[in-house]
């Protein structure tokens, strides 16, 4: 029992490493305020959501770090500090982006909500990447599903839309519904919700190995509808068609950053003991390969994700099963259970982050321009509008994972550590898959400057704003990817999760 | 050893085009036809200034060669290094990760580079045809050309892969967009089977470097920088087999050996005049030149193992090569490139099998025919080119009697095809006549067998020379080529097809008869190479079993 | 003369050629209608400095010393003047080259000097009026340039160099009116078939330099007689010897592989003259005998069996052609035949000396042909007849009165090539005969058959040649082309009369029946063979009555003979005579009986024995043959491959249109990626699998929720 | 012996079918939103029944507390989406709304 006074105190310098959030909180209120004032200024929302999201950022840096708060149940550290990094850099894109997207850009579309809703997605992926007790985790989830619910259906009046936030809903409110009950029972089980006693009963005490991995299996279920990761991916390809581009481009970074960060946090707070001695390797306690499992998962997740996609040709739709296809990628770091891997994912996601968003962007310019997103349409691209075809192009190298682009450094470095945690096969398959994602990517490639040259179709205007950013995008593209040290070193300190003794 | 010159030459003999490409894009296209004729004139010829300056850095790199240096594994006898830390990052378990941009050449690759300059330089003269595209053609086309170079001197693993990973994107658009009809399949065809090749490149390079914690070529030729109970260390274990196959596999698809050829005849039919001739002319030694610098000396005792497998891969591809370039007269398009491309598969098999002697005269000789197939396949395939700009056909049987109509490109291509068949005094014959030399010390018979491919070589060689050259001239070509005149002033040759051939030619015939200047080049380093082989050959020869 | 210049003027000799080609291919559209006159005053100057290299080698003699300056080696001995100097010099592979003259050479020159000189002079005249005249020099010159070559080289590597370089001048040569099919198949063949001798000679030359890493004579021959055996095997060295031997049976057109001089003929007229005479058919020869100290007894027997069948083999088939040069043709591969044998059993100086007076008088036949030709083309021309076939002998007759000249010089050399007293040929081919009947003695057992095929093929090359002669210049005109040809200009005649007149016996010999008495056997010595003495025919040895107890037939050897078979040569010389003559004058008379007097009618004899004659005149199948086997094969072969290529291993055909007939529906989409063979195959499967899964995308969002309950359980279920 | 913790878990395993079950089910959109709630307040019933029975701190409880009240929220949401749904289609059976799809 704490009693009252020691409660506040805690609550006081919890609060110290809380600003950002709050910050997002008070961004959130004044949206809300703004919208109903000046409902005619379209932009301004836009921009003080912008504003939030830099002061955030700023506030995030000048914080303090490595605390553990609000009873041990919310965590700042390097892990989490990356996260919000990448968490608020998409943020800050997709709002550019939005002020560009015809579909939300309709007359008479009340763009006040968009905003508020994408502060308050935010607000629950920073507790996400920050929570430590089952139920924080549990709630922060539903606050950013839930904001992510409304926001696939933004455009309510379009038809696929609200399909999709149909569907996105019931599947998510399935999934966390599995969760939740799987958190029960491991509470069941080891009598806490936070991580960390948990861990430490786990490691304690023997407990029989059924329920305790159903349980758990059921708790990755939530976090594996985050991730889009088979079984759970079903509700992406559809959602990811049916949302908003721009909704669809912060889903597929985003909330996925959002979910490895718990699930990453989840495995080694909650199952991995703290023995320091071994440094930055994992031993995992309770008697179960999670590392095979999870191995399993990712070959899983990336051979369909690549094979489905050689057959789509709604360019959105691709680039939603290309995600799923990455999301394996991702969890074959994950499965090596190590800062290892940790990094591997971390850096992995910065380069994400860059290829995806950009990719997205490029689709919705054009697709804005020629009303379709079908592969067939973007044939001749190369020579309606040279400058997108080719920065689409570096991007979608970027993705397959050829030098000297940065998809290449962040493949390079999960097979790096998939290697070097002798899981062979699994980098194999890795490999495997990178060639057959190939045809694909290249599929789009072929449309914009193989075929469909000679008809002229005429150019494609393109805004310099725009312009500026995809060749901004591109540039970093290939930046880092000759010269990465920067990122590298970054995740290196940013890997280690801090564990609370 | 620091460059003997003043400045990094390697770093611009390599970048140079890219700075080319810069320009090229630079270039304003033109609004109306008129002034974009004239972009279309200041693209090309930029090209052609950047590749010279680029060939005349090549020739100063010869002038300047120490040829009393061997080099190989031995970083102090590198020439014109230039070594700087590239990245160098920490991170978690594995600590630093140290990649270096670590260039240097020795024996082995100064032939490469001369090469890659002088068919680069030539072969920017036939893609003046080129008129779609133009800018991005020539922008490709410089990058191309940066990609190869870069294979060629690089001397750090991870580097080498960016080089070699980095040709894919222009190869594939410069096929994709500029060839035949059947372009899309030819170029996701190359595309597809460079990748599947490279992928296990990948692999087999993360797994070397937690073995040797370098990157650096070098390190990994050296045993002794093998950690203990790292994944490859010790010799003759099987994952160091495995792991030799891999690369070996990666580059035989670029040779290309029987049986991962057939990307070949397609890219080649359906490429476009000059990028037939990179294509033969450099691509496809990259595969044998990662085998010499790469596969070989780092996993010495896999060679030793797998000995007699290579030489065989390599007799097939001769023989295999030649029937199918013979039998091209009878099925298929009987088209005169896929000749061509059959041939190369069987010449570069002569390369193989030169290295799977282990002998100084067939390793010498292997790379001399590296050098020459490059020379003479360019001469090959610009000529096959000189005929289908003019008649827009390349059906072997379409043509006949063209000696009358075109007396001076028929002395050229002579030229060309004796070399292809190896005739004593031009350059094809030495290079042969030491790899079977070399070869027949270590594989009499195969060696032998593979005798049989100059006879084929010369039966379908002279085949086409008969079909296309002799006999009457059709009467449809009977009519000048370009009755206006504009295009095709004469009948025969134009300067520009000049400037392209007769270069090659002089080269081919001057070789044929002192071939001292090339062979001095490779020398110490091979028998360097040989002597650093020999121990661990041998011991994998016992083990297996030959 | 020292033995320097002498050398220099050898490379000068080698050179001149060289020259000339360069101008005419060149400069030949400048100088036009004068390179004729250009290359034949080059090759004159040719001409003259071999004669005097031919002299001061064979009548004078040169001490012997070695001189090395700036690394070239010279070494002069009175065996041979040479220079060596290192060609490629790598650690890795270190080949000395270099040229020697020794009197082999020096005759060899002079012969293909004077001969190349004449058919330049001839030539002058007979392709006067051709589209690519010039040209043609040129490839003569290129010719005479790769002969000289061949007959300096004192090495394996030059050998093989210019014997490629012949090949390809041949080639063009012989295809030089490649406008006709037949012409360029000619040349095809050519240089295909002699590429299967010379990989047998490649072969050779790699076992050798294997064995001993250096590809001079002199360093390979004291290496074996030193007793360095290849791979330490005398079976290997014989093997060796054979191989380097498939050279010269592809080159002297010997049985197998004779089978491309006959359509060498579709050349000009001169240049199968050159060929036949002095340059790529004596190559071989000269190959041999350049060679000979390695050839060990087995290797000598099968040279020797190789050159009886070719003698006799050739002499059958030329008793039935029609075609005048053809005729000639094979009589130059029985001739051939002839030389290898006699090397083969021994009689090395006949063998080559038969190579020299060969040259004149088949020289003198292939040139008079051309005369014969061209005068029927003119004539034919003149009348505007384009049927009748200028080379037919079917179409002439009755030529001795509108030729007489041409007929003369043609009547003499055709005695020549028979072996009647007072000529040349007498005093070569009475030599080889008595060396066959020598070794017959000698040897003994099946070795005999070898001497009867020579007597055999004698005979048969007398009946042959005057039916020939016979029938092209005796009797009526069968057609009024014949009627109206005319003699020929001097240009034509002059070298008729030269080679004729150098058919005499006088130049050899005093003695018009014993060429021993004469400077050749002086000039060309047997080599002392280096094959260890257990490996080689001990009556060859030389000296070899220093080993007479061992020595069956050696009690009463007299010391004035070089060894054994030499005496036994000389014993069996009369008999041979006489029996030669007795067979040559049977022959010429049937011949007469046949066509002149007509007391036999040869259409009769050939229905009798149709079957021979067929087999004769179809020249035994051979062609015929390699094309239903050898060719048939190797393009069936490669065309198998290329389809294989193109379908199997580029298709997997079957696999991927299975795959495509079955999942037609799937593929249908998959066209745009498909990629082929294998690859094929896998991105096809990956697809299908890919198909497969995208079924589960129901668009029904409880399906999915069911799926991914059931994924959880399967997972649970599986991995617990 | 009375009521102990298996009963309550067997229940809540099997409102967690039930739920589960009437989500794949039900066509209409509304029932299956109360297949959820079914799932949800199995979990709760654990919640609430390993907090009583194991003599534990009261996580437990507030957990159930929070689960019922994002249970509320969620419904919320979702009815508003359902709402949209029927204005667009006019009807709001889960099954027929599958034009998204491969």
């Amino acid at each position: 029992m704490i009693e009252f006074g020691n409660l506040v105190a805690n609550l006081q310098n919890s609060l110290s490493f809380f600003l950002p959030e709050l910050v997002l909180v008070f961004t959130l209120l004044l949206l809300i305020v703004t919208d109903l004032i000046f409902r005619k200024i379209r932009f301004i929302n836009g921009y003080i959501s912008l504003l939030g999201f830099v002061l955030a950022g700023i506030v995030l840096f000048i914080q303090p770090k490595n605390l553990f708060g609000f009873l041990n149940s919310f965590v700042y550290d390097d892990f989490s500090f990356f996260f919000k990094i990448i968490i608020l850099l998409t943020n800050v894109l997709i709002v550019l982006m939005s002020f560009e997207s015809k579909e939300l850009m309709e007359k008479g579309r009340n763009l006040g909500e968009f905003y508020t809703f994408l502060v308050g997605m935010t607000f629950g992926m920073f507790l996400v990447s920050g929570a430590t007790n089952l139920i924080l985790i549990y709630l922060a989830i539903e606050t950013m599903s839930i904001s992510s619910y409304i926001l696939a259906g933004y455009t309510k009046e379009i038809r696929r839309a609200s399909e999709a936030s149909l569907k996105y809903v019931i599947f998510g409110a399935v999934s966390s519904g599995l969760m939740i009950y799987g958190i029960s029972l491991l509470y069941g089980l080891t009598g806490s919700l936070n991580l960390v006693e948990i861990r430490d009963f786990l490691a304690t005490n023997k407990i029989d190995t059924l329920p305790f991995f159903i349980s758990s299996l059921l708790i990755l279920a939530g976090f594996a509808y985050k991730i889009s990761a088979v079984p759970f991916h079903f509700w992406t390809p559809d959602v990811y068609e049916g949302a908003p581009i721009t909704i669809t481009a912060y889903l597929s970074v985003a909330s996925k950053a959002a979910g490895f960060a718990v699930l990453l946090r989840f495995l080694k707070l909650g199952l991995s003991s703290p023995t320091e001695a071994l440094g930055s390797l994992w031993t995992m306690v309770g008697n179960i390969d999670w590392s095979f499992i999870l191995a399993i998962l990712a070959t899983l997740t990336m051979t369909l994700g690549n094979i489905v996609a050689l057959w789509q040709n709604n360019l959105k739709r691709l680039l939603a099963y290309s995600s799923i296809a990455h999301a394996g990628y991702i969890l074959m770091g994950v499965a090596v259970l190590n800062d290892n891997g940790t990094a591997s994912v971390l850096v992995y996601f910065f380069m994400y982050l860059l290829m995806n968003i950009g990719a997205f962007i490029c689709v919705m310019l054009v697709a804005d321009k020629i009303n379709s997103e079908d592969i067939k349409d973007f044939e001749g691209l190369g020579y309606r509008s040279p400058l997108i075809a080719a920065v689409f192009s570096i991007l979608l190298f970027s993705l397959i994972g050829l030098p000297p682009t940065a998809g290449f450094i962040a493949k390079f470095y999960v097979f790096a550590a998939v290697i070097e945690a002798d899981l062979i096969w699994l980098a194999v398959v890795g490999v495997i898959n990178s060639v057959i994602s190939l045809y694909y990517y290249v599929k789009i490639m072929r449309n914009m400057f193989i075929r469909g040259l000679d008809e002229n179709k005429g150019s494609i205007p393109i805004s310099g704003l725009n312009q500026v950013i995809v060749i901004i995008l591109a540039f970093l593209t290939i930046l880092f990817g000759v010269y990465f040290s920067p990122i590298i070193n970054w995740a290196n300190a940013s890997a280690n999760i801090l564990i609370w003794k | 050893m620091q460059s003997s010159l003043g400045f990094p030459i390697l770093t611009w003999i390599v970048f140079l085009p890219i700075i080319g490409m810069l320009l090229v894009l630079l270039v304003p296209l033109g609004k109306d036809e008129r002034s974009r004729e004239v972009s279309h004139i200041i693209m090309r010829w930029i090209t052609v200034v950047i590749t010279f300056i680029q060939l005349v850095l090549a020739v100063v790199i010869y002038l300047n060669y120490n040829k009393s240096l061997p080099g190989v594994n031995d970083v102090s006898t590198f020439q014109f290094v230039e070594r700087v830390t590239w990245i160098n990052a920490n991170f978690p378990i594995i600590g630093q990760i140290k990649i270096e941009y670590f260039l240097g050449i020795d024996g082995l690759s100064v032939p490469m580079v001369l090469l890659t300059a002088i068919v680069c330089f030539v072969a920017v003269f036939p893609s003046f045809i080129i008129e779609k595209g133009v800018k991005g053609y020539f922008a490709m086309y410089l990058l191309l050309d940066t990609g190869m170079m870069g294979v060629f001197v690089a001397l750090d693993f991870f580097l080498f892969y960016v080089f070699w990973e980095l040709m894919l994107l222009p190869m594939y658009f410069l096929i994709g967009i500029w060839g035949g009809p059947r372009k899309e399949y030819a170029a996701i065809k190359f595309f597809i089977y460079t990748l599947v090749g490279s992928v296990f490149m990948l692999l087999v390079m993360i797994g070397l470097y937690y073995s040797v914690g370098s990157f650096s070529i070098l390190d990994m030729m050296n045993p002794n920088n093998y950690k203990p109970d790292s994944i490859f260390a010790g010799m003759h274990t099987t994952i160091r087999y495995i792991a030799f196959m891999a690369l070996f596999i990666g580059f035989a698809i670029k040779v290309p050996s029987v049986p991962f050829h057939t990307w070949l005849p397609d890219a080649h039919v359906e490429a476009p005049t000059p990028i037939s001739v990179i294509l033969a002319g450099i691509l496809l030694k990259m595969g044998t030149y990662g085998m010499i610098r790469i596969a070989f000396p780092i996993f010495p005792d896999a060679v030793g193992y797998f000995q007699s497998l290579i030489a065989w891969v390599g007799m097939i591809s001769i023989i295999y090569g030649a029937l199918c370039a013979l039998g091209q007269h009878k099925v298929g398009q009987r088209d005169f490139k896929k000749l061509i491309a059959y041939s190369s598969v069987s010449h570069m098999g002569y390369v193989v099998l030169g290295l799977a002697s282990m002998r100084p005269e067939g390793i010498s000789g292997a790379i001399f025919q590296m050098f020459n197939h490059g020379t003479i396949t360019s001469m090959l395939f610009m000529i096959v080119g000189v005929i289908y700009d003019r008649a827009h056909t390349r059906g072997l049987d379409e043509f006949g009697g063209l000696a009358n109509k075109m007396p001076v490109y028929t002395g050229i291509m002579m030229v060309a095809f004796f070399a292809a068949i190896g005739l004593p005094g031009l350059s094809g014959f030495i290079s042969e006549a030491m790899v079977f030399l070399g070869a027949f010390n270590t594989y009499p018979y195969l060696t032998i067998a593979s005798g049989l491919g100059i006879i084929l070589g010369a039966a379908y060689m002279l085949w086409t020379l008969q079909k296309v050259f002799f006999g009457k001239l059709p009467d449809r070509w009977n009519k000048p080529w370009d009755p206006t005149g504009k295009k095709f002033p004469s009948d025969d040759l134009i300067a520009r097809e000049y400037v392209a051939l007769v270069p090659l030619a002089l080269i081919i015939i001057y070789l044929g008869i002192y071939p001292n200047p090339m062979l001095s080049l490779m020398n110490t380093s091979v028998n360097y190479f040989v002597e650093f082989m020999k121990p661990f050959v041998l011991i994998g020869n016992f083990l297996s079993g030959m | 003369m020292t033995g320097e210049n002498l050398i220099i003027f050898g490379i000068v000799v080698l050179l001149l050629p060289l020259l000339s080609f360069v101008i005419n291919i060149f400069f030949g559209k400048k100088i036009g209608n004068k390179s004729g006159i250009v290359a034949t005053s080059i090759l004159g100057l040719v001409l003259i400095l071999s004669s005097i290299v031919f002299y001061f080698k064979v009548f004078t003699s040169f001490g012997s010393k070695i001189v090395h300056k700036n690394n070239i080696l010279w070494e002069f001995s009175d065996k041979i003047l040479q220079l060596k100097f290192t060609w490629i010099d790598q650690q890795s592979i270190q080949l000395k080259v270099g040229i020697g003259i020794d009197n082999l050479a020096a005759i060899m020159l002079v012969v293909v000097a004077l001969i190349s000189f004449l058919v330049h002079l001839f030539s002058i005249e007979y392709m006067a009026g051709d589209p690519r005249y010039s040209r043609y020099f040129a490839y003569l010159g290129l010719f005479t340039f790769s002969m000289n070559g061949i007959v300096l080289a004192n090495n394996f590597l030059f050998m093989y160099v210019f014997w490629e370089l012949v090949g390809i001048s041949s080639y063009l040569l012989i295809g030089f009116w490649y406008e006709k099919k037949s012409a360029s198949d000619a040349g095809k063949k050519a240089f295909l078939v002699n590429r299967v001798g010379d990989l047998g000679f490649f072969i050779g030359i790699m076992i050798l330099y294997f064995s001993y890493g250096t590809l001079l004579f002199d360093d390979i021959f004291s290496a074996i007689a030193q007793g360095k055996l290849p791979f330490d095997s005398e079976t290997v060295l014989t093997l060796a010897g054979i191989f380097v031997f498939c050279g010269a049976i592809g080159k002297s057109a010997q049985f197998p592989l004779h089978v491309w001089l006959p359509d060498a003929m579709e050349g000009p007229t001169p240049v199968s003259a050159l060929i036949h005479a002095a340059t790529m058919v004596a190559a071989g020869v000269y190959l041999t005998a350049r060679v000979y100290a390695m050839f060990t007894a087995s290797a000598l027997s099968f040279i020797a069996s190789i050159g009886a069948i070719t003698a006799f083999l050739a002499a059958t088939i030329a008793l039935t052609q029609v075609d005048f040069k053809r005729v000639l043709a094979y009589s130059t591969v029985s001739q051939l035949g002839y030389m290898i044998m006699s090397l083969g059993v021994g009689a090395y100086t006949m063998g080559f000396f038969h190579l020299v007076t060969h040259a004149w008088f088949k020289a003198a036949l292939f040139l008079g042909s051309g005369s014969v030709i061209h005068a029927m083309h003119h004539a034919a021309h003149h009348l505007g007849d384009h049927h009748t076939d200028p080379q037919d002998i079917r179409n002439m007759g009755g030529l001795r009165r509108t030729m007489p000249w041409t007929y003369r010089t043609f009547l003499f050399v055709t005695l020549a090539i028979c072996g009647v007293p007072l000529t040349s040929g007498f005093l070569s081919k009475d030599g080889i005969l008595a060396g066959t009947l020598a070794y017959a003695q000698l040897t003994g057992g099946w070795h005999w058959l070898i001497p009867i095929a020579g007597f055999a093929s004698a005979g048969l090359t007398a009946f042959y040649m005057f039916r020939l002669l016979i029938i092209s210049f005796h009797g009526e005109p069968k057609t009024d082309v014949a009627k109206h040809t005319k003699e020929n200009n001097w240009i034509i005649l002059l070298p008729l009369f030269v080679l004729s007149i150098l058919s005499f016996w006088f130049f050899y010999s005093p003695n018009p029946l014993d060429a021993h008495q004469g400077w050749f056997p002086k000039a060309i010595v047997q080599p002392k063979s280096v094959v260890p003495d257990e490996h080689q025919w001990e009556f060859l040895l030389i000296n070899g009555y220093q080993k007479s107890e061992v020595a069956p037939h050696s009690s009463q050897i007299s010391h004035h003979y070089l060894n054994e078979f030499e005496e036994a040569m000389h014993h069996s010389h009369y008999p041979a005579m006489f029996l030669s003559l007795l067979i040559a004058g049977t022959g010429i008379l049937f011949a007469f009986l046949f066509y002149q007097f007509k007391i036999f009618n040869p259409d009769t004899l050939a229905n009798q024995f149709s079957f021979l004659y067929k087999l004769s005149f179809r020249k035994w199948y051979f062609d015929e043959i390699y094309n239903a086997t050898v060719v048939a094969f190797t393009v069936g072969f490669s065309k198998v491959s290329a389809l294989f290529d193109l379908k199997v291993i580029d298709g997997i055909v079957n696999g991927s249109a299975w795959i495509t007939r079955h999942f037609g529906y799937f593929i249908g989409h998959f066209d745009n990626i498909v990629i082929d063979g294998l690859v094929n195959l896998i991105a096809n499967a990956t697809g299908f699998f890919g198909s497969i899964v995208r079924y589960l995308q129901t668009g029904r969002v409880q399906t999915y929720v069911a799926f991914a309950v059931t994924g959880l359980v399967l997972l649970i279920y599986f991995l617990l | 012996m009375g009521i102990g913790l298996t009963h309550y878990i067997v229940l809540s395993a099997i409102l967690f079918g039930l739920g589960i079950f009437a989500i794949i089910t039900r066509k209409n959109a509304v029932l299956v939103l109360m297949g959820v709630e079914l799932v949800l307040n199995s979990a709760n019933i654990n919640f609430i029944a390993f907090a009583k029975f194991n003599k534990m701190n009261i996580d437990g409880h507030i957990a159930a507390i929070f689960v019922i009240m994002l249970a509320a929220i969620e419904v919320a949401v979702a009815l508003a989406i359902v709402l949209n749904i029927y204005q667009n289609y006019k009807h709001i059976n889960v099954d027929e709304i599958d034009s998204l799809k491969d």
